[in-house]
């Protein structure tokens, strides 16, 4: 599977409210319902890898007791037309999905090494129950 | 298993699993169906329904609904390998005589290009399914070199035959 | 006008609830109120086509029995910078909208050709009510 | 600071409600609480600039009583590599912030010149209480 | 300050902030630190605690939490000039021998390059923080010039000194 994402959960602006809660790099649903979903990924390169990518992938990926392999809830893939010299690219994905009570939702991504994780209003997860 | 005492969870046998709206283990519902009405405490079967056409699960479950097949993208060469069933999703491939360029380094996304026919030279590894031909760099005999392709010698005229051409082709022309 | 997507409304992670009700390729609004209406389309490339695409667009329109013409609400508009070969696009359009019952809502595109429809997570359209 | 954008809050799909009011080109939070707040912009180019500019970025941010200096809620910058003709770029914003009732919400743009404000359906910014 | 009767906030002294749910003015909490309880209306402090590690506050506020420090990259020459303090944000820059290459006008966004050496060159300008070695254009004395580059003299070989290098170097190789 593509690498997950780890998130910060309480210093700065990211809070967890309304029991939903944060563990083991996902949003944990604390009650079945149609919850908005959604979270930005801002790429970056280059950076000293082996290979030069061609594109970039985010995906929202749930996970549940009732099912042995998680679901991919939302992607959000983008080819990359720049050159050498320093690139940017955000991806923002959001969409209403039913949810049961102890699923968990977490963020894939194609290269941990190509995440801007160097500020808080760059990358950032949430969702909120309808 | 779930740890017990996550918020009324039970743990469930191995071939069960806990139902949050029935507060209780139900058996799993097989590969190709969906729990349409959970298991309740006098049995503990719970309704299952065939997934609908275009939807398919892999695996046993307790999932009110089935995951939609994916679609072979209609681009150029793509091909269905296998269809999608109530077990399966959709396999995707490219048509024989071309193969797959992926588009990520886990190839979940590709499109399918035709091989390059080799003309005029001796072909080192024939085309599959993710790589294009592998051409000889010389050309064949009789074929001369013109820019990266080989020509058969007997296409060419005196006037289109250059310096290359007459190298490899020069003793026919003058028969 | 642009091109009309058409769209699955029960199978997989498709669904309508609070007779929100999707019939001709719209979401028909229910209740008057202010709703968040959203959408991504992943465009792809290149395809076997006359002319090669400078640029992709997506669309949501309103369309109303008060007024004879759609009624653009969201636009998302993006050059192709992408050379030759294989390219993937994807546009997300989200914010909220006055609408009235009857209203309907459906997604539009600048060439259906380039429209990634292979699979649910990577186009997808809804709305909820505040 | 980066250039502000000021905002249409009337005519057309423009409206405040729930006495969420616009005034000196901010969005001004009447009551605490948790709200989902989006902005889109897109940019166009070239213009008759001195310089040609390698990216765009979008920035919402909150200014309040309780800090001297305004907070960057959610950044979206990318970087363009569009050659010379005419080019266009949405970014599109959108997450759950607590904010605190007389906060102040508005967009930064790196380049006021590149924002395309010809039409209301192509760059918009909005809020909602959860 | 803030015009009076905005649904119900006073005017506050020069130090003081408008707290909406104490419905009254408090004393700021210094930088550093952030409002963990608003003062009561008997006395005028707020409770203030320190900003945990990882976030900072770096004037006097009456906010309900502290900023997240940002991180510097771990891109290639990247380094911390000063590290994230309960009153200061990180600070981001480029290893000594490297330079920042700005990615928008701001340079809020930037990557740090490996300053150019200007090898058998007289540099014009040294390396700095936000701009590469300026080079002389033309080759130091018993340097040729090779395409863009200087070789030293004493390493051409009769075979590899073209034109260029015998007219820089040739007189050497004839002592």
């Amino acid at each position: 599977h593509l690498p997950i994402l780890q998130w910060e959960d309480k210093r700065g602006l990211a809070f967890t409210k309304n029991n939903l809660s944060y563990s083991s790099n996902s949003l944990v649903i604390p009650v079945s319902g149609d919850y908005y979903v959604y979270a930005q990924v801002t790429f970056r390169g280059p950076v000293e890898s082996s290979h030069k990518p061609n594109s970039v992938t985010e995906i929202i990926t749930k996970v549940t007791d009732s099912y042995p392999e998680p679901t991919q809830l939302l992607t959000g893939t983008k080819t990359l037309s720049e050159n050498g010299n320093g690139w940017f690219q955000p991806i923002y994905l959001g969409a209403v999905v039913s949810l049961e009570v102890g699923d968990k939702l977490m963020v894939n991504v194609s290269d941990i090494k190509l995440v801007d994780y160097t500020k808080e209003h760059k990358t950032f997860f949430g969702a909120f129950l309808l | 298993r779930h740890p017990a005492g996550m918020n009324g969870r039970g743990p469930c046998p191995d071939d069960m699993n806990w139902i949050e709206t029935a507060q209780q283990c139900c058996r799993r519902c097989p590969a190709g169906t969906y729990l349409s009405k959970p298991c309740t405490s006098s049995e503990k079967n719970n309704e299952c329904v065939a997934c609908p056409t275009g939807t398919f699960r892999a695996q046993a479950n307790t999932l009110r609904e089935c995951q939609a097949c994916y679609e072979c993208d209609r681009q150029p060469f793509q091909s269905v390998l296998s269809n999608c069933s109530a077990t399966n999703n959709v396999v995707c491939g490219c048509e024989p005589g071309s193969f797959r360029v992926c588009l990520d380094n886990l190839c979940s996304e590709f499109s399918c290009r035709k091989c390059q026919p080799c003309t005029g030279r001796f072909i080192q590894q024939p085309c599959s399914e993710t790589q294009d031909t592998v051409c000889d760099s010389s050309c064949k005999p009789d074929f001369y070199r013109e820019g990266d392709e080989c020509r058969p010698c007997h296409t060419s005229t005196l006037d289109t035959c250059g310096k290359e051409c007459q190298q490899v082709c020069g003793s026919n022309n003058d028969q």
